[in-house]
């Protein structure tokens, strides 16, 4: 046998696994990079911001993912964070729990509101929830007189800043919700239908498959996880801010779900891809600043990555 | 039970107008004459007001609020002050003016969004005759022909005066981390210029690390929570808005740092929560710019007007805050 | 008889639902600027009008490339940057004569183009994500040529570009002139070329396209520099419109983009769609605009509100006009 | 054209496309292994072969949309590397694929001419030429239709049939068809063989693929069987017995295939009286007409007609995916709620569709999430999905339909053609349906497997099991149905019982009306 049949094998197998790892090789060799060049980056604090600053992102990514899985994208994301924001003064008084059913309800709400619009009027994903992002914001501002506002509610402020047996809070949100979204497509009827609805729509609307519930579902989930971020995001804030709060998150969630190696067309969800997806782009972030980079420069870095993780993590076709 | 929230600003400008640096008009300004625009009694005349930003941060609501509250002290009636907003995007700030003029506006009030590209709004007015004064931000074209004049604060000076604010609360020596404004926005640069030339001065303050925070809160907060790991001993902050600011007190407080003693804070605007942290000690000063044109700018039109000359800028005052006054003063801030 | 039970519907009405359907955002307008008409007298001011058309040429520019893109079943988030940076190198070259201003930022948009279309075509990557990429890549370009935004480059006064932007003919701004003609060749480009039936063809079934022997790889590799190249010149005009190359334009405005091209009638799923509608989608939008500033007393945060809903009735519209059809 | 002495000379002797020592592997499968075969000047020969055995993967290799990993092709004697298909097109080697490859939303006439479109003298495409040359083009295959209407309103065949004239009016020198007749009905197989006859007197060379024995024996010259990747015959068909050549595709002795036949329907079924399904008076648009058909349990109903006649459209009415104006469907005498297909399927009604590209596997899933994906609720509790459960359901099925893959963790797009079809009807009888409506269940399969379908829609009938068939193949309608319906411009022509259900009788109810527009239905858009 000729030198080329044993190499080819090979190389399939080699561009194989970096399409199903190559996520969780470039946070390893990121980490390893910082370890070497970074100073002070060996330190269970800076662990811990890390953490703690992907947590929001990740979180609306998971929503983002299952979204993405039917094929549809959520553009609204931010602006739900925004919503979610402008809600929380109004609620506080009565504590923070009811802030989050608050802040959830408005979530799900504008969540149903996209899934409606996807799903029963058969309005493409983007430009729907491209409304929402639009108008969302400019709701928020309504509702919060476009005033930023301090809090002060110690419980709530704790959502953000506090630990259990040392770990974060908003990481242990984080890492609970990726459990239940990888439960959720991996063992329930209703993430399987949401693969299926993704990868041949008429085809799961011929098998049977509630297509309609499972987009307006996931729209109502995706909204209340971007709820979700909005709160903890606020609470690490100490401040309800929603002109600024989730600006341009749509955009690193989605970052987040493709580098993490779920396809922009639906039909497959990587829930632990996204979560170390998150976790890259953090990363990324956080070496540019602590290398000093100027803006400029960082951008262009970060673009770079991104098409080099996506590059790595592409479907390839067979020829 | 205790007050659970605070909003940011009280919405009813109580601070001190803004005033004016510069020495009296002086006989080489631009008059009536100079430009040959029709005379008009500002208290009648349809006045039109361009806002470049959402009033969605204190100092525009400031701003706005100040240019309609005095509006309406002089009388004008509601329907003869026009407004636009141009929602951050600078075309639209063009179309806002010239559709301003188009319905009929007969003097101008502008925030411009940055300082160039608004030359073919002020073609427009020229055209028509209308006098332009742009308020906190200048534009790049000729005064007098132009525009009017600009009223506002002079960013590099404010820059300065940080720096100076920071070498006196630190006492001259330490590491500083700057958070930057938005890239590519004039006033991002001059207060950062002036910051560095000033801070140059002092050869016992080195800047470790400049990013940016974007003008945002929890920009800073985050930009900040990575510096503290990477620059354990930073030992000051400088940030070119309040709001970085708080966002950079946030960070240090979590780090379990103590702001405004381990690492000193500094930044400019002088809004309510900044100034509110200087007297709770968590931050160290403040330096001004100030918002509150209204009064100022409708005396610089009435004195056009009336046929006095009017310099090319007048930069106003603006006051700062440390712990020696920010509890007289806390109230002026917006 | 059974067929006659079933009234149908009469010609001249399934006629005027086609109409309705096909020209759903041009009927909005007509009725959107009739009414503005009636309720803002200076509405219709010779003025406002050639305002409304000028300030509606640079985002139909760059919304002319989106068409094709989108037709073509793609999507070019990058042209907000591209449009700030062709602004940025247009009033840098200024310096050096007409043709630099005019070609450096062309070719170098046009390259950022290429390059998007190279990796899209070549590496099978999604076009959201390669030109999110370039969407920060042209940016940070942007900013490093401009030293972090602190340099504004001016347009040299007397260069002959900025007749490009500011010039008159007939009181009608040089910029709607371009825009006419660009969108003219836009349509022959798409009705009369093989081209133009390559992009329907891949955006209506790439995988037929390339079995049908089409040059799939060549047309998304020309579309996305085209692309790149028009939101380069909406970049050329804006700067000899603003006379300076001003760096903090373009900040979503792809989002207008993408929203115009789908006012305009064209599916974002690709196969079909016009450049017409497209002209009719970027009118709408400043239209809105334009009526929003003439009732004047619309809190800032409303404005939003409203825009973010008139972009959803008038989908919804079309969309309920569509199924009406169908059914 | 290269048309100079000495090729001419050359391409007499030397075959016209030659593959040698072809191999191509997939992860976990070695779909041609060592292939070599001749394709002579001016022959039609059949490339024939069970599900899987890797004959779209040859013709893939052949116009270059797949690379082989060893071997070598020849062009009129010349080593080729095709590396796209639009070089194998420009080589004059033009395709019609297995699934069919036009543009849907396109109108007729540019499907027909994409990429060589008529120009007037200023480069622009003249539509006007292009769509006379497109209606006269298409009407020498019977069809007369508006071109300019985009072609998704078309039904399939004459979506193939466009397929069709696109690929020989390319005046290509090789033209190869994989499975071009199954989704024409037998008229429209007609003008196919014309179109080779024609092709055959200008000594154009025809790849040919199918599954239908007759028409193998029809219209081709030569035949290359191929069985698991491997060429295990080529030569002459004429002399080659048809029992023989089924013999080598599947790789059982004679005498086993001699004792089973060919079709393996079995007796008439013993109907129940009751109707288990009753649809009546079904009227939707202008594709269906008070269409009542019914059901009994036990029983396999045929679904006769031409293309466009509403056959496929009933069966979608049914189950509530093809929107009604009028009509009831009852199921045991219980009505079901119109327009939904979730409510259909579970009180029992499962629909193969025709289209399995478009409407039927889920391309990214595995074959284990296909076949258990309509019957997901049923295995699991609580939403929540139980491995063990699926797992067995998909084991028995794969078993029982003799499901080709390499695991059941495949990819079913990686599937050869007929393996797709067995998941999906492993997918329906997954969900243990009491009426199954199959929407041309065969088309695709090998004579093995159709055999085993076949067979299988026998033993379901037997258990109690209602079938409503629709097949364009009248021997299977006749073989396989109790009762023949027979539908004619989407209403009922005819409806034949027992004795009556005879070619003849289905052939002039089909017939009877004449003229059939293939754009009759769909005018409106
Ligand atoms: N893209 C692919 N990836 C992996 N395996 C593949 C791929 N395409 C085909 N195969 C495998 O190669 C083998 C041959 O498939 P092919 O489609 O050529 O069969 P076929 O002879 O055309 O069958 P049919 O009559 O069912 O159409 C099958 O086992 C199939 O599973
Ligand atoms: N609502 C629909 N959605 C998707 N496909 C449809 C729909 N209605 C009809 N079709 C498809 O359009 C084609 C045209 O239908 P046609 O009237 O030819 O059906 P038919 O009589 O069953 O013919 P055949 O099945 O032999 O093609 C069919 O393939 C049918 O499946
Ligand atoms: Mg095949
Ligand atoms: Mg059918």
């Amino acid at each position: 046998m000729s030198t080329a049949t044993l190499t080819r094998p090979d190389r399939a197998r080699v561009t194989s696994w970096l399409q199903n790892y190559g996520v969780y090789l470039a946070v390893v060799v990121l980490l390893l990079f910082n370890i070497a060049f970074t100073q002070n980056f060996l330190s269970a604090a800076n662990f811990r911001t890390q953490l703690v600053q992907a947590a929001p992102v990740c979180i609306v990514a998971l929503g983002m993912a299952l979204v993405i899985g039917t094929e549809g994208i959520d553009l609204s994301v931010g602006s739900v964070m925004s919503v979610a924001a402008a809600l929380v003064p109004l609620y506080l008084g009565a504590g923070p729990l009811t802030v989050i059913v608050v802040a959830l309800i408005a979530g799900v709400v504008s969540g149903l509101f996209s899934g409606f619009l996807v799903a029963q009027l058969g309005i493409q994903p983007i430009i729907a929830t491209l409304a929402l992002l639009v108008g969302g914001r400019g709701l928020a501002l309504v509702i919060a007189h476009g005033q930023l506002v301090q809090l002060h509610n110690r419980d709530f402020l704790a959502l953000g800043t506090g630990d259990v047996l040392g770990v974060p809070i908003m990481v242990l949100v984080a890492a609970v919700l990726s459990v239940l979204a990888g439960l959720l497509v991996r063992r329930t009827t209703f993430g399987r239908h949401l693969v299926a609805v993704g990868g041949n729509r008429p085809a799961a609307t011929l098998a049977g498959l509630p297509v309609k519930r499972v987009l307006i579902g996931v729209y109502a989930i995706s909204g209340a996880l971007a709820a979700i971020a909005g709160v903890l995001s606020t609470a690490r804030l100490g401040a309800s801010d929603p002109n600024d709060l989730g600006l341009l998150m749509e955009l690193s969630a989605i970052t987040a779900v493709v580098v993490g190696g779920s396809p922009l067309t639906g039909g497959r969800v990587r829930v632990l891809g996204t979560v170390f997806g998150a976790l890259l782009m953090q990363l990324v972030h956080a070496t540019l600043i602590k290398h000093n980079l100027p803006d400029s420069a960082a951008q262009m870095v970060q673009a770079a990555i991104i098409v080099a993780a996506v590059y790595v993590a592409r479907e390839r076709s067979t020829r | 039970t205790s007050r659970e929230e605070t909003p940011a600003a009280q919405s009813n400008g109580s601070g001190p107008a803004a005033s004016a640096a510069s020495a009296a008009p002086s006989a080489d300004g631009c008059t009536i004459d100079k430009t040959g625009y029709p005379k008009l009694d500002p208290k009648t005349a349809i006045v039109g007001f361009s806002q470049s930003e959402k009033e969605a941060n204190p100092f525009r609501i400031a701003e706005t609020q100040s240019i309609r509250g005095e509006a309406a002290k002089l009388g004008i009636p509601a329907d003869h002050l026009l407004t636009t907003n141009a929602q951050s995007d600078l075309n639209k700030q063009i179309s806002d003016i010239k559709s301003l003029l188009d319905r009929g506006a007969q003097l101008l009030i502008v925030a411009p969004l940055n300082s160039d590209g608004l030359q073919p709004a002020l073609d427009a007015a020229k055209a028509k005759k209308v006098p332009v004064v742009t308020i906190d931000r200048q534009v790049t074209s000729k005064p007098c022909t132009d525009y009017l004049t600009f009223i506002g604060s002079n960013f590099i000076e404010q820059g300065h005066r940080a720096a100076a604010a920071l070498a006196k609360s630190t006492g001259g020596n330490g590491k500083v981390a700057i958070l930057l404004g938005s890239s590519g926005n004039n006033v991002t640069t001059d207060r950062t210029k002036g910051f560095k030339d000033e801070l140059a001065k002092t050869p016992g303050l080195t800047v470790v690390a400049e990013q940016t925070g974007e003008f945002d809160r929890s920009k800073g907060q985050s930009v900040m929570e990575q510096l503290i790991q990477s620059h354990p001993d930073l030992t000051a902050v400088y940030a070119e808005n309040d709001e970085m600011g708080i966002g950079a007190v946030n960070a240090l407080k979590t780090a379990g740092k103590n702001p405004g003693k381990d690492v000193k804070v500094v930044s400019v605007d002088g809004t309510r929560n900044a100034v509110q942290l200087i007297v709770d000690g968590s931050y160290n000063a403040v330096i001004e710019s100030n918002p509150r044109f209204g009064q100022l700018a409708f005396q610089t039109l009435q004195q056009f007007e009336d046929g006095k000359p009017i310099p090319p800028s007048i930069v106003i005052t603006d006051d700062s805050y440390d712990e020696s006054n920010a509890a007289q003063k806390v109230g002026n801030a917006y | 008889m059974i067929a006659t039970t079933v009234a149908p519907p009469s010609e001249r009405g399934a006629a005027f639902a086609t109409v309705l359907q096909r020209q759903g955002a041009a009927v909005v307008l007509v009725l959107g600027v009739a009414a503005a008409w009636f309720a803002f007298p200076r509405f219709g001011s010779a003025d406002n009008l050639r305002d409304l058309a000028l300030q509606s040429s640079f985002l139909a520019v760059i919304a002319l490339g989106m068409t094709f893109v989108i037709i073509s079943g793609g999507i070019d988030l990058s042209v907000g940057s591209v449009y700030a940076l062709g602004g940025v190198l247009a009033a840098y070259g200024s310096r050096y004569g007409l043709a630099v201003a005019i070609l450096l930022p062309l070719v170098v948009c046009g390259l950022i183009g290429l390059i998007n279309g190279l990796l899209i075509a070549r590496t099978k990557m999604a076009p959201f994500i390669v030109t999110l990429a370039s969407l920060l890549f042209a940016r940070g370009l942007l900013l490093a040529l401009t030293n972090e935004g602190a340099t504004t480059y001016k347009v040299e006064p007397g260069s002959a570009l900025l007749w490009l932007g500011q010039g008159k003919i007939f009181g009608i701004g040089v910029p709607v002139y371009l825009t006419l003609v660009l969108f003219g060749l836009g349509g022959l480009l798409l009705r009369r070329t093989r081209f133009g039936q390559s992009v329907f063809a891949l955006g209506g079934a790439e995988q037929s396209a390339l079995l049908m022997g089409l040059p799939v790889a060549r047309t998304k590799i020309t579309l996305y520099t085209l692309s790149g190249t028009l939101a380069g010149f909406a970049g050329v005009l804006t700067a000899a419109y603003l006379q300076s190359g001003v760096t903090v334009l373009g900040v979503g405005t792809e989002l207008d983009a993408i929203s115009v091209v789908v006012i305009g009638g064209t599916l974002l799923t690709g196969g079909a769609g016009t450049v017409l509608g497209t002209l009719v989608g970027v009118l709408l939008k400043t239209l809105i605009q334009n009526v929003i500033n003439q009732v004047g007393t619309l809190d800032s945060n409303y404005q939003t509100v409203v825009s973010g809903a008139f972009l959803l009735v008038v989908v919804v519209i079309q969309r309920l006009l569509a199924r009406s059809r169908r059914s | 054209m290269t048309s100079t002495a000495d090729a001419q000379a050359a391409t007499m002797t030397a075959p016209v496309l030659e593959v040698s020592g072809v191999t191509k592997r997939f992860p976990g499968t070695v779909a041609l292994d060592n292939v070599s075969f001749a394709l002579r000047r001016g022959e039609v020969h059949a490339l024939v072969g069970e599900n899987g055995a890797g004959k779209s993967t040859l013709i893939k290799v052949l116009t270059g949309v797949y690379r082989p990993d060893e071997g070598q092709v020849r062009h009129l004697g010349e080593p080729v590397e095709f590396r796209r298909p639009i070089d194998a097109q420009r080589a004059g080697i033009s395709t019609i694929y297995q699934e069919v490859n036009l543009v849907p939303l396109m109108s007729v006439a540019s499907n027909v001419f994409l990429g060589r479109e008529p120009r007037t003298r200023t480069g622009l495409i003249d539509w006007s030429a292009m769509n006379a040359q497109a209606r006269e083009l298409l009407s020498g295959y019977g069809i007369d239709t508006d071109v300019r209407r985009p072609l998704h309103t078309l039904a399939v065949g004459a979506q193939q049939m466009v397929a069709l004239a696109r690929a020989v009016s390319t005046k290509a020198g090789v033209v190869v068809m994989d499975e071009p007749t199954s989704s024409l009905e037998p008229r429209e197989v007609d003008t196919l063989f014309e179109v080779l006859a024609r092709l055959h007197a200008e000594d154009i060379s025809v790849l040919y693929v199918s599954h239908r024995m007759d028409e193998l024996y029809r219209v081709c010259d030569s035949v290359t069987v191929l069985r698991d990747g491997r060429v295990v015959h080529s030569g002459p068909l004429k002399p080659l017995p048809r029992i023989e050549l089924v013999s080598m595709m599947l790789g059982r002795e004679i005498r086993q295939i001699r004792a089973e036949g060919v079709t393996a329907f079995g007796e008439e079924h013993h109907a129940e009286q009751e109707p288990l399904l009753q649809a009546s008076n079904l009227s939707g648009g202008n594709k269906l007409r008070d269409v009542s058909v019914s059901v009994r349990p036990g029983e396999v109903v045929g679904l006769a007609g031409l293309l466009g006649s509403g056959r496929s459209e009933t069966a979608r009415a049914v189950v509530g995916a093809f929107p009604l104006d009028g009509g009831t469907v009852l199921l045991a005498g219980k009505p079901l709620k119109r327009g939904k297909i979730s409510a259909a399927m579970r009180a029992g009604i499962a629909l193969l569709t025709e289209d399995r590209k478009a409407d039927g596997i889920i391309p990214n899933l595995s074959v284990r999430e296909n076949i258990v994906l309509a019957a997901l609720p049923r295995l699991s509790t609580f939403g929540f999905v139980s491995r063990s459960k699926q797992d067995r359901v998909v084991k028995t099925f794969m078993e029982r339909l003799r499901i080709k893959a390499s695991s059941p963790e495949q990819k079913v797009s990686e599937l050869s053609g007929g393996n797709q079809q067995k998941v999906l009807l492993a997918r329906w009888l997954a969900t243990g349906p009491k009426v199954l409506l199959l929407d041309e269940p065969t088309r695709g399969i090998d004579v093995g497997a159709k055999a085993e379908v076949q067979a299988l829609i026998d033993e379901l009938a037997q258990d109690g099991l209602g079938v409503l068939l629709i097949s364009s193949e009248l021997e299977e309608i006749l073989d396989g149905a109790d009762r023949v319906v027979v539908l004619r411009d989407g209403s009922v022509a005819t409806e034949l019982t027992g004795d009556a259900v005879t070619e003849d009788n289905v052939l002039a109810a089909i017939a009877a009306g004449g003229d059939n527009d293939v754009d009759r239905d769909t005018d409106e858009t």
